[in-house]
């Protein structure tokens, strides 16, 4: 059931997707590991941010577009700037 | 189709909602939405116990949105409800009533958030409970988790309930993320979601490695939620600080869905294709011996009232986690009953120690020692529900205990025994020294003094009375304890929904055909119910151990034998090392106890290779 | 490739445990705990990919082309509306915690709990 | 347990935990082998069965809708706990207005930043409404319609217009939305219970078209609850977290 018997606009060729994939989960696991290992700050938020965009793409190469729209909005906008208000707040007072 | 089973989780949550909606209105009249939340959680207790009372006779099937399975292929959402399952979620709904009547006069400002918090806790405690989808009980134990973690911290103005919460909400979080990742490991095995179906499509080839993953990571969340030990250290820390009211729900029930969720998820997914019962049961013995035993020490050493009744929970979640792992249907008829008793009893305990809060302004168990002489009622209130947790017959707790201790054999039944009296014998020990000024006064040890000084009132205001809606829930819960206990056809009753709760075929066809199933088959033959002598012998000898403790604690520094010693500082010391507070510590725990976990499960089941693909030796990594 | 995701996947758990378990920051460990749960989006959506099949719709191609697990999808969405609501919720515990004792280190935290 | 002591542990128990999880995963068929049956289930049937061409849609608002409705709760709670968290405390009070000019409160934002956010609101505004009411064709629905309508607030206020912000989204009525978004939903549901048909049953006719915006039943119209419930949640936390950076300690 895994052959492709209908040919769509969006028919990527089988070696082409599968490098892409490998491509962005290589990419993905480094990007987790430099999201936990840059220390709390502005900084650790953008790596996050770019963390999501790095998941959302994936998602599309797993052809999930609606989990890839997800994605880019909460992991890669709304997250960051939550963090980024109570990392305000945070540092306002430590001053 | 009865309608029952949908509205029992949508009505508390369109309540929440409209409480919310309309809070712009109510805000100078809060009466009406305390009326209208105390009715909705006393409907659904009342709706849950009709569904109880109608499954009795046969398990009910509920396809949301109509879809129902074709050739034992699922593509909707059901709920499975059986005697048990429902009887948990009106113990729940029961206690939420219960709580929030104590509320009427407790909080000075409750929020509009107050009321649709708990309307939306009580609507994921029923939503777990009665699903047959093992997404939708992550999505539930999710909607349970998150409105627990904000009533823990509605206190935000103190210190104890912020860390607590995070504590709380940090360990759990990662609980559910493992349950999840376990779902998502036996989904792409099997291809179904439905627990039934689950259950029919790993049953046909025996267990292999990813069936015995995908077991201990969704039990993972479970273990976390119902504190075994070593999951547990998040529990002391949330229950200590969370406000009286929501106290009740967490120790009464909260801890007791997660054994719930074990239970249900072994009997309906995985049992059948773990086979290898003896050695299962033995692991989760073990389990259940070790937080029983670990429970039962550090509640008789703490001095916090609302601490040690949150460690005597966890004692209590060991001995129904043995009743569960026993894996007879007495075993689990007792700990159902069990849990019924020791949830009225210890909601019971838990608002008294309200009421004291209230009156007296503290739940340091030293500083009370002898001011709680006025609070009469109250004390002999605490004292009734001590007794009960002590085993006292006929209370419902010595009814579950003694089909526990009937079903377990020899060599359990002493242990169950002095870990019942000790936790026991720590209430009776506040109980009297704190409402009849019993014994010495006790010295302040400043590390339990700077704790309770941690907790301050959570009213203001009319402290001079207790007011009835405080003191007439506690009192209605410990006689509905005792009433339970008394009722003559509980036993067979118990044990016939506990056969069926452990008849996973039963399950199956219920669910996937829709027929009913008249004959489960026992896998154990069923015990007898009847209470005997022996039993009761048994269950005074608890209380009189328990009196004995307590009567020790008291007046132990009369006697020349124990005069020197000093009994508390080595448990103090480990209490210190282990129950540190800080949340990283709490995570490894959870790290060490999983893989540990995981370990023993890999070892104990002798598992074949697995026919899968991408399954070659070499990518077997460290097993 | 057979596996290859799925080593990824035990990766981004323990990394973000790691993060969780050796965080001295409560932003810090709560951006770590969005890196834990990510690993179930990852593996969710790993075991309902299908070689060859494309994205569950079916607005511009043939009704029974080859398409991929969209119950999954539709787990991940819900997973991810999950986390969201769970950051937002310890964001404001954080906040709070800073108001009270004045630091983010959890262990400073539990010793000023006392 | 020390720091050290801690990493240490973590680092045998957690390689422990982590080659347990390999050990399972490893016992999956592998990689693009979906086994099914439900995903295949629902895609021989899914159009046919409810005209939505968009199949994730189907399942969340149709097929498996309750998960949909814990889900909503489950964002609706977070907001309540949000607020209730963050609620002023006694003590506390808003800073006056003389320090924000300070630019202390609101971060000092350029005004190419300004203009761009202002340029862009426009247009995330649009595509929220789109997603939010176009769930059952393409990869979209409320959820992400939802959230980009509260990414519309959050470009406002980048733009530097906080008291905009604060007019267009008073705190009260945004609560009264979330929850009228929440409980639409179920009122969804409980119409089918009162017709007699299970909750959620999708008791509209379903369109001729497959993929109008009307052919789903009631697939739009939850999808349509969700996307106010969402977006009225995500303005209500942001905002909340917003009102903290004014907020100081009485005499603090």
């Amino acid at each position: 059931m895994n052959t492709l018997a209908v040919q769509t606009p969006y028919t990527v060729p089988t070696a082409m997707m599968e490098a892409l994939q490998i491509t962005l989960l290589v990419l993905v696991a480094a990007g987790a590991t430099a999201v936990v290992l840059i220390r709390a700050g502005v900084r650790q938020v953008l790596m996050l941010s770019i963390y999501g965009v790095l998941l959302a793409v994936l998602f599309l190469a797993f052809q999930a577009p609606d989990v890839t729209l997800s994605e880019l909005v909460v992991g890669a906008v709304v997250l960051p700037v939550i963090l980024l208000l109570t990392l305000a707040k945070v540092r306002k007072r430590e001053q | 189709m009865d309608q029952l089973l949908a509205l029992v989780v949508v009505v508390p949550l369109l309540v929440a909602a409209a409480v919310t909606a309309c809070g712009l209105l109510f805000r100078s009249r809060r009466r009406i939405l305390d009326v209208v939340a105390i009715l909705t959680a006393a409907a659904v207790a009342v709706m849950l116990f009709v569904i109880m009372i109608r499954t009795a006779r046969g398990d009910q099937v509920y396809w949301f949105a109509g879809f129902r399975p074709a050739h034992g292929v699922s593509v909707g959402i059901d709920f499975e409800v059986q005697p048990l399952s429902a009887g948990l979620a009106c113990l729940a709904a029961v206690l939420v009533t219960a709580a929030m009547t104590f509320s009427w006069r407790y909080f000075d400002r409750v929020a509009t958030y107050y009321h649709a918090l708990m309307l939306t806790f009580l609507a994921g405690i029923t939503g777990f409970c009665l699903t047959g989808d093992l997404f939708d009980l992550f999505v539930w134990f999710e909607l349970m988790g998150v409105s627990a973690y904000a009533l823990t911290a509605y206190r935000p103005e103190e210190r104890g309930p912020i860390q607590g919460a995070l504590n709380f909400a940090i360990t759990n979080s990662i609980g559910a993320y493992l349950s999840l990742s376990g779902i998502a490991l036996i989904y792409g095995r099997t291809g179904a979601l439905n627990m039934a179906q689950i259950g029919v499509a790993v049953a046909k080839h025996p267990a292999d490695r990813l069936v015995v993953v995908a077991f201990v990571l969704v039990i993972a969340g479970l273990l976390i939620k119902s504190a075994i030990v070593p999951f547990h250290f998040w529990l002391p820390d949330a229950h200590a600080v969370a406000p009286t009211p929501v106290c009740v729900l967490f120790s009464g029930v909260m801890v007791e869905l997660g054994l719930y969720g074990i239970a249900r998820v072994y009997w309906s997914v995985f049992g059948q294709a773990l086979g290898n019962r003896a050695a299962i049961s033995h692991v989760f013995l073990g389990l259940g011996l070790l937080t029983t035993v670990t429970g039962a020490l550090f509640c008789f050493r703490e001095r916090h009232i609302k601490r040690m009744l949150a460690f005597s929970t966890i004692s209590h979640a060991g001995m129904f986690l043995i009743g569960i792992a026993l894996l007879t249907p007495l075993g689990l008829a007792g700990a159902a009953v069990y849990v019924i008793g020791h949830g009225l009893v210890k909601a019971a305990l838990f608002l008294c120690t309200g009421i004291v809060l209230h009156r007296l302004g503290s739940v340091n168990e030293s500083w009370l020692h002898g001011r709680g002489r006025p609070l009469r009622v109250t004390g002999v209130v605490f004292t009734l529900a001590g007794l009960g947790l002590a085993d006292l017959p006929p209370f419902a707790t010595f009814l579950g205990k003694g089909w526990i201790e009937a079903s377990a054999g020899l060599w359990l039944v002493p242990v169950l025994i002095v870990c019942s009296a000790v936790v026991g014998g720590a209430v009776l020990r506040v109980a009297g020294g704190v409402f009849y000024g019993l014994g010495d006064r006790p010295s302040e040890d400043p590390q339990m003094a700077r704790e309770a000084a941690e907790e301050t009132s959570e009213t203001t205001g009319g402290k001079d009375r207790t007011p009835l809606t405080m003191i007439v829930p506690p009192a209605i819960l410990v006689v509905a304890a005792i009433v339970v206990g008394l009722i003559g056809p509980l036993g067979p009753a118990v044990q016939a929904a506990a056969v069926r709760f452990e008849d996973q075929a039963g399950y199956n066809t219920t669910v996937l055909s829709g027929a009913h199933v008249s004959h489960p088959v026992a896998l154990f033959a069923a015990g007898p119910t009847s209470v005997t002598a022996a039993d009761v012998l048994t269950g005074l000898g608890s209380v009189a151990g328990a009196l004995i403790l307590a009567w020790l604690a008291l007046y132990w520094r009369r006697l020349p034998l124990l005069r020197a010693h000093r009994p508390n500082a080595s448990i103090a010391a480990a209490a210190r090392r282990f129950q540190s507070g800080v949340v990283n510590d709490y995570v490894t725990w959870i790290v060490i106890g999983l893989a540990g976990l995981g370990g023993i499960f890999a070892a104990i089941i002798g598992l074949p290779q697995s026919p899968a693909l991408g399954s070659s030796p070499g990518n077997v990594v460290g097993c | 490739m057979q596996v290859f995701p799925f080593v990824v996947v035990a990766w981004i758990l323990g990394v973000g445990l790691y993060g969780v378990v050796t965080s001295r920051h409560l932003v810090h460990q709560i951006v770590c705990l969005i890196v834990v749960q990510s690993s179930t989006y990852v593996l969710l959506l790993g075991v309902g990919y299908v070689t060859g099949g494309v994205a569950p719709y079916f607005f511009d191609v043939p009704n029974h082309t080859p398409a991929v697990d969209p119950v999954v999808q539709a787990c991940a969405l819900t997973d991810v509306v999950v986390e969201a609501a769970v950051t937002a919720m310890l964001l404001s515990f954080a906040i709070q915690a800073y108001k009270r004792f004045g630091t983010l280190d959890p262990q400073e935290l539990a010793e000023l709990k006392g | 347990m020390t720091p050290r002591q801690r990493r240490w542990i973590f680092l045998i128990a957690g390689a422990g935990l982590v080659a347990f999880y390999l050990w399972g995963l490893s016992g999956l068929p592998g990689f693009g082998n979906y086994p099914g049956p439900y995903g295949f289930a629902i895609l021989r049937v899914a159009v046919a069965q409810t005209n939505a061409t968009g199949v994730v849609s189907a399942i969340n608002f149709d097929y498996r809708g309750f998960d949909t409705v814990g889900e909503e709760f489950i964002l609706f709670v977070a907001a309540a706990g949000v607020a209730t968290v963050l609620r002023r405390l006694r003590g506390e009070r808003e800073r006056p207005a003389v320090d924000e000019a300070a630019g202390r409160d609101v971060p000092a934002t350029s005004s190419a930043v300004r203009m761009v956010a202002l340029l862009f609101t426009g247009p995330v505004v649009l595509a929220g409404w789109w997603l939010a009411s176009h769930a059952q064709t393409t990869p979209s629905g409320g959820f992400q319609g939802g959230i980009l309508l509260a990414t519309a607030f959050i470009l406002i206020y980048l733009s530097g217009e906080f008291l905009v912000f604060k007019r267009l989204s008073p705190a009260d009525l945004t609560d009264v939305v979330e929850a009228v978004g929440a409980g639409g939903f179920v009122v969804i549901g409980l119409s089918a219970v009162a017709m007699g048909l299970a909750y959620l049953k999708n008791f509209l006719p379903l369109g001729q078209v497959p993929g109008a915006v009307s052919s789903s039943g009631t697939i739009a119209l939850i999808s349509f609850f969700v996307g106010i419930e969402v977006a009225a949640a995500f303005i209500l936390i942001v905002a909340e977290l917003l009102d903290q950076t004014l907020l100081i300690r009485q005499g603090g």
